[in-house]
This record gives C-alpha cells, structure tokens and sequence, in this order.
C-alpha cells in the first residue's frame, strides 16, 4: 500500500482524519451517504435519530431518511443477519429474528461465566469510588478499562448513572453498580459494603509501597 | 557546536539537519519522541556526516558525541545521562585506540578495542533495525486509526441470557480485593539508586588519581577504584584515559579483562590539567541529583508541544 | 474435539437454555450460513476465531472461512460503510476508513492518543523479542524504558508475562504484546509482523550503514 509505505516514511507525521477535509458526501473522494450511515450505525450503542444523521452527514434530513429506509429495505431483502430498524429514539442495527437461535446460542457457548481478576477489579474500584468514570478507573487500575466496563454492564454489574456533572452532552459517563451486583454479593444495599480501613495498609506500609 | 534537530530519521538526517539554530531548542531533556538515547544520537551524527563506518568516520563522530554530552550540561535526566555514559566510554576506548601508534594491531590491546567498536556498531545496527520497523508500525497504526471496531452493548434479549456471573466473592472477600485494586501500585523500577549519586566530575576524579598515582606510582585499576563504586569507578576509569591522552599514565594489561595495571608517567609537582570533556557545566542551582524526571510525563507531554 | 477443550477450560458452564429452534442451516425454515455468522459478528465486541464460529453453527472450519472470507469481500466490492475483517486471531466488523471523519464523533472510546517515537521503537523490540524484560529492551534500544514500558501498558498494547525463568519473585517481569496492540496494527497474529532480517543490512553493506 503507497499510503502505507508514505507512512513508514515519515512516522512523525501520522495523518490526522481532518474533520475539515470532509469534503462533500458522494463527491469523488468522499463516501456515499448510504456507506456513510452505514458506518456510523456499525459503532454506535444507542440508537441515533435521523436529524443528529442529518447534521452529521450534512444532507436534508428528507434525505437521510431515505437513505435509512432503503437501506433497511436492501438488508430485508438480501436477508442479511442483520436489521436496520427504526425504534424509539432511532436507527441501530440488530440481528435478524430469524437468527436468534445462532446468537443465543454464541452467548451461551462463547462467554465465560466466571468474571476476570481484571473485572473484579475494576467491578471494586467501581463499587467503592460510585458513581466514576473510566477515565478514573483507568488512572486508578493502571490500565485501559473499557472492554471491561463493557462486560461489566453487558453482565448487568454496572450500570451508567449519568455524566460528569457541569461537563453536559461532551462529559464523561459516569457508571454505578446495579441491584442485580448487590443481590450477587448478598448485600442489602451500597452502605453495607465493608469499611476498606481494615484491608488498607497502614501508613507506614503505603510509605514502603511509594519508594 | 554543531546543533542537531534530532527529528530527522537516520536515513534523512542530512535533509533535515539546521545548522545554528538555537541550542536551547535543541538540547532540551524532553526531546521525547524526537530523540532518546545514545543510539538514536551516535545514528543520527553517523547519518548527518553520511559516514561509512570506519574509524577515521568514528574519531568524529566520538568528538562530537563528546561534545554533545558536555553541551547538554545538567539538564540531562541523569537516567539517560548513565547510559550516556557507558556509550562515551566506549566511544572514548575507541578514540583512545586511535592515539595508538599506527600498524600495532597485533597488540591485543588493540584488539579488545577494535572488538568494542564491531561490538557498538552490531548494536547501532540492531538498534537502527528496530528503528526502522518502529515506522512501519507507525505506518500501520496510521493506516488503521481511521477503521472503529464494532463494540456495542448486547441486545437485552442476548444480554438476558449471558449465563450468571460467579463472583466467587464475599462482601469481606471482596472488600479486600478493592483494598488491593485501591492501593497505590509500587512504580516498577529497576535498581535505579545509581540515579540518585551525586554528580561525578571526571576531572576532579582525575586529581584524586594523580595525588595517589604520583604516590604509589604504580598500581593497579582495582586498587584505584577500591573505595568506590558505581558511576564513581566509570568516573575515574574516564579520567584514567584522559590521563593516558596527557600521558601521565602508561598502561599494561597481560590479557583482555584482565588486571589493568596504571604506571604514573607524569611530573611529580603541578597540576595534570585533563579536559573536562564529560563533565556538566556547574549546575544552576543545587540539588540536579534529587528526583529523576518521570520519563512519559514529559514524553507526553511532549505530544501537544510539539510544533512542526 | 474443539468442543471438547472449549468445555473442558470452562467446567462451570452448563448451559441450560433450551434452543428450540435451530434446525439446519441452509434449510428451508433456518437461515443461510452467511446470515448466522452476519447476525452473530453482530453482537460481539472482540474478534472471534473462526473456531468457536464453526462450533456455534455446526459447519466445518474450512467452511465457515469461506463464508467469511466471501463476506469480506462482498462488503469491500458494494463499498460498504463497514468491513469484517480477520484480526487478533479473529473476525470482527469495523468501520471503513474512508467514512473516519463521520465516525469520530459518535466513537465512545475515542481517538486512540499518538504513540511517541520512543514508544513506538520500545513497542517494536517487546513485539520481536516477546517475552522479554525491561533491561533486555533498554540494552536493544540504549537507554532506559521503564517510564516508556509503563505508558505501554496503561495503553493496554503490553502487558506483564511472567517472570524469567528460574528468577523466582524476584526475577525480571517479562513482557509481551497483546491482542489490543494486533488490533491496532491490523495483523492476524504475530506471525504476520513483518520480517526483521530486510532491516538488518548484509554484511559487506555494513560500510554504507549511512548511505
């Protein structure tokens, strides 16, 4: 690949994807609307609604929408093993109806049923330091938590629990425990999670630790 | 004083290099990512003569690696100034090596040198390898950070049926193990002690030499370095060859590695002026040899300083 | 026999889940294999091997490849928004790159930070000389690493392996890429990194070292 072998050139000057060099959607050198959706949807979580994808692509929201609608129409009919649907709130792919039997049993053969020291690890730091954000978990653990963070809510152990106060749209997510986390550990409620004191070193011993 | 822009690759430095720009710039300890170590300099000053790599191209190259050294005075994370430090010996064996009468090679002397030069350059080469396959990584790395991987949340139906997670934990238990996950984790070093010696002079190393060689007059590198360790025998072993330079020592050694014995040559009165080519200017302020710089704070840092 | 050593490694899970639906793939009433491996790749937030695929649906290995593999190339040829790829031992979708630029804001995890130049050679010695220690990849690269080694890790592309053997507790912590570091650089395993010997110059080259 040229792009490549420019790249080994001059590794200093990593590219950047400049927002500013968009371009306009369907001209030669930047992608169709469709193939622009289509990527767009292949990462987000929560379904997106037609006039944030207005916004983004820059195109009529009429448009989009009828980008959407055909693309979903071509997915149907290609009978593809997955959906483009139009739900409360937006557009997300989701595995075709007809393939639940093969997801679920992925689910059931593919994951393991006992948590990582990674994720129980962070599963405490979570526990003992709610609501936080992974920026803070991370800085905590030392390592990038979030495949972590995301089993852990995929598990039903952690759950967001809004944005950083003031920081608005652009703030971090901040994640708590669930019930479901309480109930696994026995536990009535978060105030009767043990005192950490009795398992801290002692002041002397964090000294030890620090040199 | 040559100043170097050490941005340049090996392959490029001749393009890249600026001549007399300010060496303030230049000689900065967070270089960061535009230069590291004595490997990444010896490559760029061989790159930027365009030298084969003979001896006549080392002697140069030595000088300036020397100077580079003492030009980068006590703002050197000492860190890399250790390693520094062995790389100039060796550079200094070898520049040592060129004062020799020439056609003498069967000396064995000269011959542990002239394997400590096939020794570096095996190691530049090594070292210019992993360089260059560092870029392709880049180059990779660049081709793939415009590609988002799919990781979504698992549809509830899917999600419902995950099998139950075993914690495997008590509340106790698990208090515990985030005590543990809290703790400050012990910053990984390794024996970095060294680090926190004082600054070594060579050339007041060279004094306590010369006070106990006209002494002695003859003796022995181990017994010179007996009362010392660390940086402080590199110290000395380096006023040892600027001494030889002066010629106020001769040395016998009857095998390679073997016991090097130092007979004093020199005036018995007066000072032995050696040059202080390894020795920081006095630092500004006092106490340089306190905390060592966090290395990836200022190579971070360096990320959003960068201009151009 | 794979099924086998899958449940062997994870005696605790018993599926219970009945799954009453599964028939056969390709069937008249089942989806075609494309499909169950389209709507499985949908659900999964890490490459998975065409192993655990091929278990999933009941199809041979070398099939269930080809369906991929035809896949892949279905979506590179209608210019996709997506793509599958096969990465870190896996397959998994992604986004193309020519749509980065509308992507970027909708991404969670954000723009991974640029590797530093020293970050990058010490990634590179680990990645050749995996498992290895500290000091062997400061004596490659000449100075010390320990401050590079740990940004390395918090970045999740190296992590601990051990310790060198017959060291015992104190010996040197041993350290190896991971599968995160494949992902970043888009290679299978790590027996596709490049070979070293092209950058090592011949001997009677050694002369032009500079040139």
């Amino acid at each position: 690949m040229t792009e490549q072998a420019d790249h080994a050139d001059h590794p200093e000057h990593q590219p950047e994807v400049q927002l500013a060099h968009l371009g306009h959607l369907g001209d030669d050198d930047g992608p169709a609307l469709r193939t622009a959706l289509e990527a767009i949807l292949m990462v987000v979580d929560e379904p997106v609604g037609e006039m944030l994808l207005a916004q983004v692509t820059e195109r009529p929201t009429d448009e989009v929408l009828e980008a959407l609608r055909s693309l979903a129409a071509e997915y149907d009919e290609a009978g593809r093993g997955f959906q483009l649907r139009q739900v409360a709130g937006g557009w997300r792919f989701y595995t075709r109806a007809t393939c639940a039997a093969y997801v679920e049993r992925f689910v059931l053969d593919g994951q393991q049923a006992r948590l990582t020291q990674a994720a129980l690890e962070t599963l405490a730091v979570v526990a003992y330091r709610q609501p936080v954000s992974r920026a803070r978990v991370s800085a905590v653990r030392g390592v990038n938590v979030d495949g972590v963070m995301r089993t852990l809510v995929n598990r039903g152990l952690v759950e967001e629990a809004g944005r950083e106060a003031g920081t608005g749209e652009g703030g971090s997510i901040l994640y708590q425990t669930t019930s479901h986390f309480l109930e696994r550990l026995g536990l009535r409620g978060i105030d009767e999670l043990p005192d950490l004191a009795p398992f801290l070193p002692e002041l002397d011993t964090v000294d030890d630790l620090a040199n | 004083m040559t100043v170097l822009d050490y941005r340049a690759d090996v392959g490029r430095a001749e393009e890249t290099v600026h001549e007399g720009t300010s060496s303030a710039d230049a000689f900065r300890v967070d270089l960061g990512d535009l230069f590291e170590g004595p490997f990444d300099l010896l490559l760029s000053l061989i790159a930027k003569h365009k030298l084969d790599v003979t001896e006549v191209a080392l002697s140069k190259v030595t000088d300036e690696f020397i100077a580079h050294i003492k030009a980068a005075g006590p703002e050197w994370d000492l860190g890399q100034a250790t390693e520094f430090l062995v790389v100039a010996a060796t550079l200094l064996d070898l520049k040592a090596a060129r004062l020799l009468p020439s056609g003498e090679v069967e000396d064995e002397e000269d011959l542990a040198l002239l394997e400590a030069r096939d020794l570096l350059f095996a190691r530049l080469l090594q070292y210019r390898a992993y360089k260059q396959v560092a870029a392709v990584f880049a180059g990779r790395m660049a081709a793939e950070v415009g590609r988002f991987p799919r990781a979504v949340s698992m549809e509830p139906q899917f999600a419902g049926l995950l099998p139950e997670v075993l914690l495997g934990l008590g509340p106790q238990e698990f208090a515990a193990l985030a005590a543990r996950a809290l703790t400050p984790r012990p910053v990984p070093t390794v024996g970095m002690d060294h680090l926190h010696a004082p600054t070594v002079s060579v050339r007041e190393q060279a004094a306590v030499l010369v006070t106990s060689l006209r002494r002695s007059r003859t003796t022995t590198f181990r017994q010179l370095t007996a009362d010392c360790e660390g940086v402080l025998v590199v110290a000395r072993f380096l006023a040892l060859l600027e001494l030889y330079r002066e010629g106020a020592v001769v040395f016998e050694q009857a095998d390679p590695l073997g016991e090097l014995h130092i007979r004093w040559t020199g005036s018995d009165e007066g000072d032995v002026e050696v040059e202080d080519e390894f020795d920081e200017p006095p630092p500004p302020v006092a106490g340089t040899s306190g905390d060592v710089p966090e290395n990836d704070t200022a190579q971070e840092s360096s990320d959003s300083d960068r201009t151009g």
